[in-house]
Parts: C-alpha cells; sequence; structure tokens
C-alpha cells in the first residue's frame, strides 16, 4: 500500500509539482513577463502576459509539415526529449527546503543535463536537413561551449564553499547545498559568492538563448537556425522549452545562491520560488535584451571566456582560499 | 580423470586465454584457404579467449585470489625467479576481460566487414596475432615476457595498419608507426635490460619487491625509458599524431584493437610500472607527470579531433583524449580516482569500439571517411545512426550513459584530490576535463550532423544499411555501454573496485609469487565517498515518467497535423526552405563547423598545424625530445 | 478543452512571414515602423517570423516580378495550413506603376487565393493593422474549418 | 564596453509607453495625407484626363450608350492599383476628384477596393459624316471629323468634341494657344505657332487636328 502512495506522490512530483505542470504554467508566465518587460523598457505596451500560452496554443493547432529531406523519427522525438530532460532538470532542483527527487543527481548532473535540451535541439535541427539548421547548430554549440566554462567554474565555487563549509571538503549535492543555507542562510550573503553570482546572472541569457545571446536562432539572419524546419506543435514544443529552461536556469541560480529563504511551507514556496524566479529574469534576461544588439557568435565566446570566467574564477579563488 | 581435471583448473587459463588467440592465429595461417574455415577457426579462438576470460572472474574477483602460474612449471630457484610467469590480478583480469570482449566483438564484425577485401587470410593471421600479444602482455608476470609481446602486437599492429596498402597514406602511417614504435619498444628493452642490470630478475613481482629499496641514477633511467616506451604503446602525447595516421588507414576493425586495446595495455605497462615496480606513485611529483601528461593529452588531443576533418582520424584523436582522461585519474593516486580511471578504460574500449565499428560501416558502405562528402545517411543507415549515437552520447557523457558515470568520478577525485591536497593544479584539472567533455561533445556533434544527418548527396543515393553480422556487433557494445552506464554501481563494485584494489596492494601482488614483500610501500588508498549523488536507473525511470507524460498529453492534443511527403517527387510544400529557391544538395562542411570557436583560437590552432607536420623525421624527434624530458624529470626531480 | 483552447488562440498570435516580391521597398518599411514602440504590433500578439514554417501570415510586398513568382509560390506553400495571404500595396494586387512591364509577372492573385489586401502605396502603419487583424479573424475562421 | 540606452530601459520602464494604440484609439490621418479616392461624377466633363495622366492605370472609364440617346459614363478608380501620387486630382479641372484622409483601404475582395461613380452625359451632335480623311489625321475610330486639317501644318481644332480642358493651351511651348473655358473659345495665335504637334498629341478628347 505505501508502495503505492509512494508511487503515487512521485508521479505527482514529476506531473504537477514541481515538474510538467509547474514548468509549463511558470516558465511560460516567466517568457511572458520577460517580453512584456522588454516592451516596457523599450517604451511599448508589448504582448499580453499570456502571450506565450496563446503561442503555444496556436502552434499546436497548425499543420506540421515534415520535409522530405528530414529524418523522420529524429525530427518528431527530438522536441519531446528536450522537454522531457528539462522536467527532470526541474525536479532535481531543490525548492528550498524542498527536494522531489534528491537521491538522484547532483550539480554535476545538472550540468551535463543542461546539455539534453540543446543536444536534442541540435540533433532535431540537423535531421531535418536544413542548411540554416547547420549554421544554427554550429553557433548553438559555440554557444553551448562559451557558457560552459564560468559555469563549471560557478559551480566548482558553490561546491567548494559549502563544501569547505560543512566539513567534507567538496560538495556536489544540491539538497546539501539546500540544507547548508536552510541553517546559514543564502550564500550570496558571503562575499566570496558574490562574483559568482553576478557571472551566473551573466550566464543565464546564453544559457537560454535569449538576446543578445541569440546568435543561433537569429531569425533575421539565419531563419531561427534549429528551428528554421519545425512547424506546429513540435515547434510550439521547442518554444514551450525554451521557456522552461528559463525557469530551470532562474531557480537553479536561487536554489545555489538564494537558497534558505523559504518558508517551509510547499505552496508559498511555490509562489516565492516564482516570483524569484521573475526577478532574476527581469535583472538578467529581460534588461539585457532592452538595450543590446545582437552579439556575433565569436564575440560570444570571447565575453564568456573572458568577462564572465574571470568573475567566476574570481570567486573560485576566494572560496579555495577561504574568503 | 585427475589428469583432465588438472587440465581444466582455472590455473591454466590465462595461458590457455593467450595459446587461444596465437593457435588461432597459426592455423590460420595453416589451413585458412577456405572462407569458411577461416572463419570458423577465427570465432572459435575469440570465443575461447572470451570464455577462459570469464571463467576467471569467480577466482580473481569475487574470491581475491592472485593467480601465479610458473610456465613449465620452473618455480623459482634460489630465491630468484628464472621461469616464465603469469601472474593475474584482478587489475591484469580486468584489462584482459577488456580485450577478450573487444577482441571477440572485433572478430565478429570482422567477418562480414572485411569480406571485400583481398589476402583475408593474412588479415585474420595478423588480428589474432595483434590480440595475442596485447592479451598476453596484460596477463604476463615478467618484464621481459612483456617486451616480447608488445614487439609482436607492435608489428602485427605496424602490419594491419598497412593492410588495405592501396588506401592512400596507409604504407605511409605504417612506416612512421614502425618507427616511432620501434623507438618505443628498444626504450621498454632497454629499461629492462637496465633493471635486469640492477636487480638480477625479471620478474615484475621480484622487481617490484627489489626495485623500490634500491634506486639510483640508473633505475630512474630505466624508469624514465619504460614511461616512455609504454607511454608510446598508450600513444599519449606527444606520440598522438602516429595514432591519427594509423586509425585513419587501418580498418575499422583493427582500429577497435587499437584504440579500445592496445592504448590500454599502454596505460597497463604505466600503472604497472608507476604503482608496482617503482612504487612511487605516493610522491607529488610522480601524481604531477602522469596528471599533467594525462591532461595534456585530453585537452590537445580534443583540440586537435575538432580540427579533422576525417571520421576515423577525429575518432582517433578522441581516443587519445579519452585515454588522457584515464591516466589522469590513474595518476590521482587515490581509490577513487583509480577506480574511476579504470571506469573510464572500460567505458573507452566500449564506446570507441562502437564509434570504430560504425565509421567502418559508413565506409564500407559509401567506400569514404571524409566528413565533407558524408551527409544525411540517417535516412539509408537507421540502425547504423541509432548505434552510433549511443556511442556518441556515452563517450561526451551525456547522461545517462556510460560516459557519464566514469566522468562524474573522475570530476569528483580531481576536485577532491584538489581540496584534499590544497593543490591549485588538481583544479585546474576537473575544469579542463569538464571542457573536455564539452568539446568532445562538440565534435560528435560536428560527426553527427556531417556523416548521418544533414542532407544525403546526390551520389549517395543508393547506400544501404550493413548486414546484420556487422549491426550485431555494434549492438553488442551498445548493449554494453548502456549497461556499465546503467549500473555504474555493479561494474565499480565487480570490475573497477577490485581492480583499484589490487593496484594500491603491492604486497599481495608480490608475496602470491612467493616473494617477500615485506618492503613493500603500502600507498593509503583510503575509502571513498562520493561527493555527490548519481543514480542513473532512477534518473532513467523519472525520464521515462516525464517523457511518458509529455507523450500522452502531445498524443492528447493530437501531436502535430502531421503532413509529410508520399509521393516520389518533393512537392514545394516539403522541400526545404531555401529563402524561396529550389531545394539542392547543400550541406555545410565538417571543417566549417564551430566557426566561432576556431576563430577566437586559431593562434593555437594555427600554431598546432604548423607542429604536427606529418614528417615522421618530426615525431621521432619529438620522441627523443619526451624521452629526454622525462629522464631529466625522473633524474632531478624525482 | 484543448481543442478549444487552440481554436480560440488561434486568433491572437498570428507571426507574420515577409516576403518581397520586388517591392521598392516602401511598404517593407512600413511593415517594420508597425513593429515599432509607435504602433507595436507585438501587444496584438503579432511577431516577424524567420521562416515561412513558423508563419500564419504571409504578407506580399512588391509587384511579383517574373523572377520572383516560382520563389514566391514555393515560399507560401511551405507555410503550414491555415495561413492567410495578405498583399500589401498596391504593387502585388495589380502590378502598380510596373504593370505591363515585361519583367511582372502578378498580380498575385492570378496564382494564389489572396485573402486580404491593403491598399495604399505605401499604407500606412494604421492600414497595416487593420489589414492584418482582418487577417487573423480569418486565420481563426480557417482553423475553424480544419476541424 | 558601452551601453549607451542602458539608462533609458530603466527609466522607460516606469514611464509611459509611447504607443499609438491605435485599434482602440482612432486615429486621424495628418493634414495632406492622400488616402481613399472620392468621386464626383457630377462635376465631372468626362474629359478623360485623369486616365491620361494616371502612372498606375488605375483609373478607368466605360461609356454605356443609353436608349435614349445619351450616355452613361463611369469612371471606376482603382484603389488596388492606386500610387495616391493625386495627379489626377492635380490635373482634374473641375475638381471631381479628391483625395480623402481615410486610410482604411483594407479588402478581402478586390471589388472592395473600387471607387466608381457614373453621369449621364448627353450626346454630342451628330453631324454629317466628314468627306475625306487625310493623311496624318488621328481621329478615333467611329467618330467622323467634320474639320479639315490646314495645309500650312498648324493645328485646327475640332468644336463638336472639344470640352475646353485648356491642357493644349498649357502644353503649348511657344503659348500660341488661347483657351477660354467660359466662352468656349479656342484661337490659334498663328505667329506663334511653331507646328510642334504638341497640342495634338496631348488633347485627351483627340479633336485636334493637324
Amino acid at each position: 500500500m505505501t508502495i503505492v502512495i509512494d508511487a503515487l506522490q512521485y508521479l505527482g512530483y514529476v506531473l504537477i509539482f514541481p515538474g510538467f505542470l509547474f514548468c509549463f504554467l511558470a516558465g511560460m508566465l516567466l517568457c511572458g513577463i520577460d517580453r512584456k518587460l522588454v516592451a516596457k523598457m523599450q517604451k511599448r505596451v508589448g504582448p499580453p502576459i499570456l502571450q506565450p500560452f496563446y503561442d503555444f496554443f496556436k502552434l499546436c493547432g497548425k499543420e506540421t509539415i515534415i520535409p522530405a529531406a528530414a529524418e523522420r523519427n529524429t525530427f518528431m522525438l527530438s522536441p519531446l526529449v528536450g522537454l522531457a530532460a528539462l522536467v527532470v532538470i526541474q525536479l532535481f532542483i531543490p525548492v528550498f527546503g524542498f527536494t522531489a527527487f534528491s537521491g538522484i543527481g547532483d550539480i554535476i548532473v545538472i550540468l551535463y543535463l543542461l546539455l539534453v535540451p540543446a543536444l536534442a535541439m541540435i540533433l532535431g535541427g540537423a535531421a531535418s536537413g536544413s542548411p540554416y539548421a547547420g549554421v544554427g547548430l554550429s553557433r548553438e554549440m559555440v554557444t553551448i561551449i562559451s557558457c560552459e566554462l564560468p559555469l563549471v567554474l560557478v559551480l566548482l565555487a558553490v561546491a567548494k564553499t559549502v563544501g569547505g563549509a560543512i566539513g567534507t571538503g567538496l560538495c556536489f549535492s544540491l539538497s546539501q547545498i539546500a540544507e547548508y543555507q536552510e541553517v546559514n542562510g543564502s550564500l550570496i550573503t558571503k562575499i566570496s559568492m558574490l562574483p559568482a553570482a553576478a557571472a551566473m546572472l551573466l550566464l543565464i541569457p546564453g544559457e537560454t538563448g535569449s538576446h543578445p545571446f541569440d546568435a543561433a536562432e537569429a531569425e533575421t539572419e539565419i531563419c531561427e537556425g534549429l528551428l528554421a524546419e519545425y512547424s506546429g506543435a513540435p515547434l510550439g514544443v521547442f518554444k514551450l522549452s525554451h521557456a522552461v529552461k528559463m525557469l530551470s536556469l532562474t531557480s537553479l541560480f536561487v536554489a545555489l545562491f538564494l537558497g534558505g529563504l523559504g518558508t517551509g511551507i510547499l505552496a508559498l514556496d511555490a509562489v516565492l520560488l516564482f516570483l524569484l524566479c521573475a526577478l532574476i529574469t527581469a535583472a538578467s534576461i529581460s534588461f539585457v535584451h532592452a538595450f543590446t544588439a545582437r552579439l556575433k557568435i565569436e564575440q560570444i565566446f570571447k565575453y564568456y571566456w573572458t568577462v564572465v570566467s574571470l568573475l567566476a574564477a574570481v570567486s573560485l579563488a576566494l572560496a579555495w582560499y577561504g574568503l | 580423470m585427475n589428469m583432465l581435471g588438472n587440465i581444466l583448473s582455472y590455473q591454466h587459463f590465462p595461458i590457455y586465454a593467450i595459446m587461444a588467440l596465437f593457435l588461432g592465429s597459426f592455423l590460420i595461417a595453416a589451413f585458412g584457404e577456405k572462407r569458411s574455415v577461416r572463419n570458423i577457426l577465427a570465432l572459435l579462438s575469440v570465443t575461447a579467449a572470451l570464455g577462459f576470460i570469464l571463467a576467471l572472474m569467480k577466482p580473481v574477483v569475487f574470491h581475491g585470489e592472485i593467480i601465479s602460474y610458473w610456465m613449465g612449471a620452473r618455480e623459482p630457484a634460489g630465491g630468484y625467479a628464472i621461469g616464465i610467469a603469469l601472474e593475474v590480478d584482478a587489475l591484469s583480469f580486468f584489462f584482459a576481460l577488456l580485450v577478450a570482449v573487444a577482441v571477440f566483438v572485433s572478430g565478429v564484425y570482422s567477418i562480414q566487414y572485411m569480406n571485400r577485401d583481398d589476402n583475408e587470410k593474412e588479415y585474420y593471421t595478423l588480428y589474432l596475432l595483434l590480440c595475442g600479444g596485447v592479451m598476453g602482455m596484460v596477463l604476463s608476470g615478467d618484464l621481459f615476457n612483456m617486451f616480447i609481446m608488445v614487439e609482436i602486437l607492435t608489428f602485427a599492429a605496424v602490419a594491419l595498419t598497412a593492410f588495405r596498402n592501396t588506401v592512400r597514406g596507409a604504407v605511409e602511417a605504417a612506416f612512421k608507426y614502425l618507427v616511432v614504435g620501434c623507438m618505443g619498444s628498444t626504450c621498454i628493452l632497454v629499461g629492462t635490460a637496465i633493471l635486469y642490470a640492477q636487480t638480477h630478475t625479471l620478474n615484475l613481482a621480484q622487481l617490484a619487491q627489489l626495485a623500490p629499496g634500491d634506486v639510483n641514477t640508473a633505475t630512474r633511467l630505466a624508469f624514465a625509458l619504460l614511461f616512455v616506451g609504454f607511454g608510446t604503446k598508450a600513444f599519449i602525447v606527444p606520440f598522438h599524431p602516429l595514432a591519427a595516421d594509423a586509425h585513419g588507414a587501418a580498418p575499422a576493425s583493427v582500429s577497435v584493437i587499437i584504440s579500445g586495446v592496445l592504448t590500454k595495455s599502454g596505460i597497463y605497462g604505466i600503472i604497472r610500472i608507476c604503482y608496482f615496480l617503482f612504487q612511487s606513485m605516493g610522491l607529488g611529483a610522480m601524481q604531477f607527470l602522469l596528471v599533467f601528461i594525462g591532461s595534456l593529452s585530453m585537452f590537445v588531443c580534443v583540440t586537435m579531433a575538432l580540427a579533422q576533418h576525417d571520421f576515423k582520424r577525429l575518432l582517433a584523436f578522441h581516443s587519445i583524449s579519452q585515454i588522457g582522461y584515464v591516466l589522469t585519474a590513474v595518476g590521482l593516486c587515490t581509490a577513487l580516482g583509480v577506480s574511476a580511471g579504470l571506469y573510464h578504460a572500460i567505458n573507452h574500449t566500449l564506446f570507441k569500439g562502437l564509434l570504430f565499428l560504425a565509421a567502418g560501416a559508413v565506409l564500407h558502405e559509401t567506400g569514404t571517411t571524409d566528413l565533407n562528402k558524408l551527409g544525411g545517411l540517417a535516412k539509408k543507415m537507421p540502425h547504423t545512426t541509432a548505434l552510433f549515437m549511443v556511442g556518441a552520447f556515452s563517450i561526451s557523457g551525456v547522461p545517462p550513459f556510460n560516459g557519464f558515470a566514469s566522468k562524474w568520478m573522475i570530476y569528483q577525485a580531481s576536485y577532491q584530490k584538489a581540496v584534499e591536497s590544497g593543490n591549485i593544479g588538481f583544479l585546474l584539472v576537473t575544469i579542463i576535463a569538464l571542457i573536455t567533455s564539452v568539446l568532445t561533445l562538440a565534435s560528435f556533434v560536428k560527426v553527427s550532423h556531417s556523416v548521418f544527418f544533414g542532407q544525403l548527396p546526390p551520389e549517395l543515393a543508393n547506400v544501404k544499411e550493413v548486414s546484420w553480422g556487422m549491426r550485431s556487433a555494434m549492438g553488442i557494445f551498445a548493449l554494453l555501454c548502456i549497461i556499465t552506464g546503467l549500473f555504474p554501481n555493479l561494474v565499480t563494485a565487480y570490475l573497477t573496485e577490485p581492480a583499484a584494489a589490487a593496484v594500491f596492494n603491492v604486497k599481495n601482488y608480490i608475496e602470491a609469487m612467493g616473494f617477500d614483500g615485506s618492503a613493500a610501500v603500502q600507498l593509503e588508498a583510503g575509502g571513498f565517498q562520493h561527493a555527490g549523488v548519481w543514480d542513473p536507473v532512477s534518473w532513467l525511470l523519472v525520464l521515462c515518467i516525464a517523457l511518458l507524460a509529455i507523450t500522452i498529453v502531445a498524443v492528447a492534443g493530437k501531436y502535430g497535423n502531421v503532413s509529410r511527403c508520399r509521393a516520389p517527387a518533393v512537392e514545394n510544400k516539403y522541400q526545404l526552405f531555401y529563402g524561396g529557391e529550389e531545394q539542392e544538395f547543400s550541406q555545410l562542411g565538417g571543417e566549417d563547423l564551430f566557426w566561432g570557436f576556431k576563430h577566437n583560437w586559431r593562434g593555437y590552432f594555427k600554431f598546432m598545424h604548423r607542429l604536427h607536420s606529418g614528417v615522421v623525421n618530426d615525431y621521432a624527434l619529438w620522441a627523443v625530445v619526451d624521452l629526454a624530458l622525462v629522464t631529466l624529470f625522473s633524474l632531478i626531480v624525482l | 478543452m484543448f481543442k478549444r483552447l487552440i481554436a480560440e488562440r488561434t486568433g491572437k498570435s498570428p507571426w507574420l512571414f515577409h516576403i518581397n516580391a520586388g517591392s521598392c521597398n516602401g511598404c517593407d518599411i512600413e511593415l517594420v515602423s508597425v513593429l515599432t514602440p509607435r504602433y507595436d504590433a507585438e501587444r496584438l500578439g503579432f511577431k516577424l517570423a524567420g521562416s515561412p514554417r513558423h508563419a500564419d501570415i504571409v504578407v506580399v510586398t512588391g509587384p511579383v516580378t517574373k523572377q520572383s513568382l516560382p520563389r514566391v509560390l514555393r515560399a507560401i506553400s511551405q507555410v503550414p495550413e491555415p495561413r492567410c495571404i495578405v498583399t500589401m500595396g498596391s504593387c502585388p494586387q495589380s502590378g502598380n506603376v510596373f504593370r505591363g512591364s515585361y519583367s511582372i509577372a502578378g498580380p498575385l492573385s492570378k496564382y494564389v487565393p489572396v485573402d486580404v489586401d491593403v491598399a495604399g502605396c505605401a499604407p500606412k502603419p494604421e492600414a497595416i493593422i487593420d489589414g492584418l487583424t482582418l487577417a487573423a479573424k480569418i486565420l481563426k475562421e480557417k482553423r475553424g474549418r480544419m476541424n | 564596453m558601452d551601453f549607451p540606452f542602458m539608462k533609458e530601459a530603466i527609466s522607460q520602464l516606469f514611464s509611459k509607453s509611447s504607443c499609438a494604440m491605435y485599434p482602440a484609439v482612432p486615429s486621424q490621418a495628418a493634414p495632406g495625407y492622400r488616402g481613399r479616392i472620392e468621386y464626383h461624377p457630377e462635376l465631372c466633363i468626362s474629359c478623360g484626363m485623369c486616365e491620361r495622366v494616371c502612372s498606375g492605370n488605375a483609373i478607368t472609364r466605360s461609356v454605356e450608350n443609353l436608349e435614349d440617346g445619351r450616355d452613361k459614363i463611369t469612371l471606376t478608380f482603382n484603389l488596388g492599383s492606386c500610387t495616391f501620387c493625386a495627379t489626377c486630382a492635380d490635373f482634374c479641372t473641375k475638381h471631381a476628384i479628391e483625395f480623402t484622409g481615410d486610410y482604411h483601404m483594407v479588402a478581402t475582395k478586390e471589388e472592395d477596393l473600387l471607387v466608381s461613380g457614373s453621369f449621364i452625359k448627353a450626346a454630342p451632335k451628330k453631324k454629317a459624316p466628314a468627306a475625306a480623311k487625310t493623311e496624318g489625321c488621328q481621329t478615333p475610330a467611329g467618330k467622323e471629323s467634320g474639320v479639315k486639317p490646314r495645309d500650312d501644318g498648324k493645328p485646327v481644332n475640332d468644336p463638336a468634341r472639344c470640352v475646353y480642358c485648356t491642357l493644349c493651351a498649357k502644353k503649348c511651348p511657344a503659348q500660341a494657344l488661347t483657351v477660354d473655358r467660359a466662352a468656349k473659345t479656342w484661337t490659334l495665335d498663328e505667329d506663334k505657332c511653331v507646328s510642334c504637334g504638341t497640342c495634338a498629341q496631348v488633347c485627351p478628347k483627340n479633336c485636334i487636328i493637324m
């Protein structure tokens, strides 16, 4: 009997919170808030906050054309796999004190899982056979490489700080990081973590492929690159994935640097998480979007491997010497 | 009856495993005129070798026994080992198992892969000779015997590299391999001779007993020679260009052995000399040497791979890069590190074997491995593509495949080492390893786009899927990749941890052969605790549930009013969008991918390009310089 | 429920794909001005898509030259259903001042059914917004007919 | 790195948008905007000048012969072909064509973009068929001219067809023509005339014969 209840509970985690339903609603709302804020900052009225939902449902109602040159199975499956991987990432990231599946993964796993949605998109695009997708794939991969170094440095800095504090030397487990923050307050209050947090904020638009780091999906030059041949529902799923990725990265930020703010009541925590995510989205994605123009791919690479990596490296060095 | 029981005793299995391969080789040379005879003989011998090695699992792994076997029952007399010995501890068994599995799968693959070549008889003779050489080397308990086996495998490998001598560059590659390989072999021979002069024995266990107690300039020189010699066999930097040329020319089934197994025998040799013969891994400088060379191999070769546009050359560079991981992890000298390194060694054999076989399948069907000439094969070779993707995901460390599990352990091992020793250099290793991993992913994205996805070039319109025999060989590797990825606990518990324990228990190794092991340096292995958690089965379950849920929602919401082209003629609607132009063949070449990255690193790539001149004299010079540097290092620092 | 959601939202997020079939750039600039802060068509859900596969509304400007005709038709056929074709400015409707030229294949309505014509040379942004909202309405009707 | 609009982004976040909320808030076209054509048939004299000057071929004129001998003349302006250059309005001496500020020119059918109007005009009096056509006489088919060309190559006006639109006078490079609309007179200053033939070419009614 308990097994059944456990199974139902886990199914609830996967399907409702913090899984599929939460990802869908919160991610789409974040996306809507982002669009609205960018519009506001550009002195526009902007779309309604629910616009991403409209877009998604509209796309679901459209015809899906599979080009004759495409490899059909990969083309149709990769959006679903990408979305599933994102939902799973969301399941690993603790919501303050609460973790749905703490015993499965850690920050290295998150680091790799973040590659999976991008990889799904790359393979889907490659399977479509479009030359635009080829260019998009190349750029997407370079963006991933660009973001990897600073992200690794940030995560290692966090691992060292928490590990040093709890006495195990290093700590890769997200639930331990969350626990540590429950007891000792948010990591962002530490001086050594400030550069890392700044680096992470700068990383979020790169990882999500938002403006100005959206060279991979530049709709005006390479017809949205990897997505050039997608239409209808699979495209909608990719758009949804993009929204969920925003949620994942912002809630990863919350989990790494703003833990310990939770109230202990799950429903309140969920709302708090969403509000914090929205705040981070506003600061890191919308704000940067509003006043920058798209960077060239080699500029993206240079930027991440110099400025952002330096910030993260400073943080790691500070953490290393126990500041 | 007793006699039969004696013959079938597992004590004899190591020599049976070696002999099965050599015997197969000789029999094929003698009677292999007919194809069926040849195939049966080859299959029999690889299967027998696999069977004998698997049968050793129970005594060696479960009972923790170390099999010591004196050829001709010539036990040591007067305290000195005279006879030739085989000694199989968990480490030897571990490598022997890798060899047996790779040899078996590659043998199965060869039968249909080689059917378009002439001289199949010679191929099998050399192939089994190569396999037997590797098997003999990892099971040997005698340093000189190891040298003999190294010579056998080197010459077989050289001959097999030049086997397809109609292929451009094959003979040249073989020549390069011959020159530098012989330099390596000579190093091993001279090192062995020096050690023999110093300790009057060639038995590994006895050397391990005597050598560390008597460290002088001569043994230091011997160490440098042996290290460089085995380094040549592992193709670690600066010997990596040889591997690229050799793999580019050799048949894929041979590449599997060279990359998956032969390089491992080099690693095995390095472990034996560093951990056992000299027992010097406790020294920081020694760890530095291994980790430095490992990290260098890892990083240099992955960037070299990114610049390649030939499928097999790219794989060759990756195999050195992965060997770099193994060497780095082994060089960390912690229980977790060695375990992680050995785990990665298994994984590397499996996924690199799979990838080479996939490359072979592509070559077999299309006749080329040039990334700029291929494309869109996923529609023609769906199974090969799926199997290749398993290998590509594994090598790039995408969870839940096996590459991830071992890399995860390597990151933790190196970072833990950094934290514990307070040495920021090891931290750098963690970062390099992580970056290398993502660059690996990048180059496999390149391969999958340029070979399997993208557009089908018009001249490849008649390509067919490869035969079931080749597919099933790839399938075995893919299955093993998934199993070792999904059950890392089983792999570590039954394969890598016993082997790692053997590495840290030199005393047992010495005493099993009847020598006095009391003086052996006991390294503090220490238990280990994972700093994080990784549970692939649960992960997969969660992913499946999520995928299922999404699929159900998608199906309920009519995932796409799908319309696709059914007529042979492609209507406008189903053509690719070319800015309105009519669809034509257009594929982004493998060289042109990742421009932004290469542009920023153009100085580095230019430098690398100048360095890899392709001239054998240069490579020989590198070998000499490397030897000089390692000698200096070992004389001054160690 | 799902079907109703889809049916009702279709008109709320029409994405545009813009084809220049030999236009003088006047209409193209006006179309861009519709997306600027002054008119901000995004508040009505309009968005320029990069590829015809993503689009709902195809906006054609220019007199459809002989060179561009096959490309225009191909791009239009690559737009998934339900789709709506809007001709913008006088050129694609009639050829305008280019009518009778040896290089003009237009008007567009000879080749594909055109849903909405926006007249003007070039049309005022308000007129374009009018035309696009009308197209969105037609789009919703077409979506309703698909089921 | 320099971000010139960073401050604006923040300040605009809290300020009112500069959007013209068009469909909700109706907007007026600027004065002088040339929008939908309004045609006043009661003013039209059917001179055809507009049709002639239209660069977009947007104006068509059809004549329907009524049974009582009069003509029903219909002018159709196709907005879908119009460049809104207003040349027709400029040339219209009777101000029968007007460009309004209405820009809502959106239609689902092409017919919705047509502006047309018609009026009934008394048919010109039929004269006896002219004796002979001479070389160079540009009379349109079906309409015989009662006026003979002059021998000296200077133009002659056919008052039966002339509507006194004054175009010939405007176009005459030597200013040799004087046309009075009110008095319906057409006079030629023979001294000034250079016999260039421009008046005959530009005459919308083809009533100048040379």
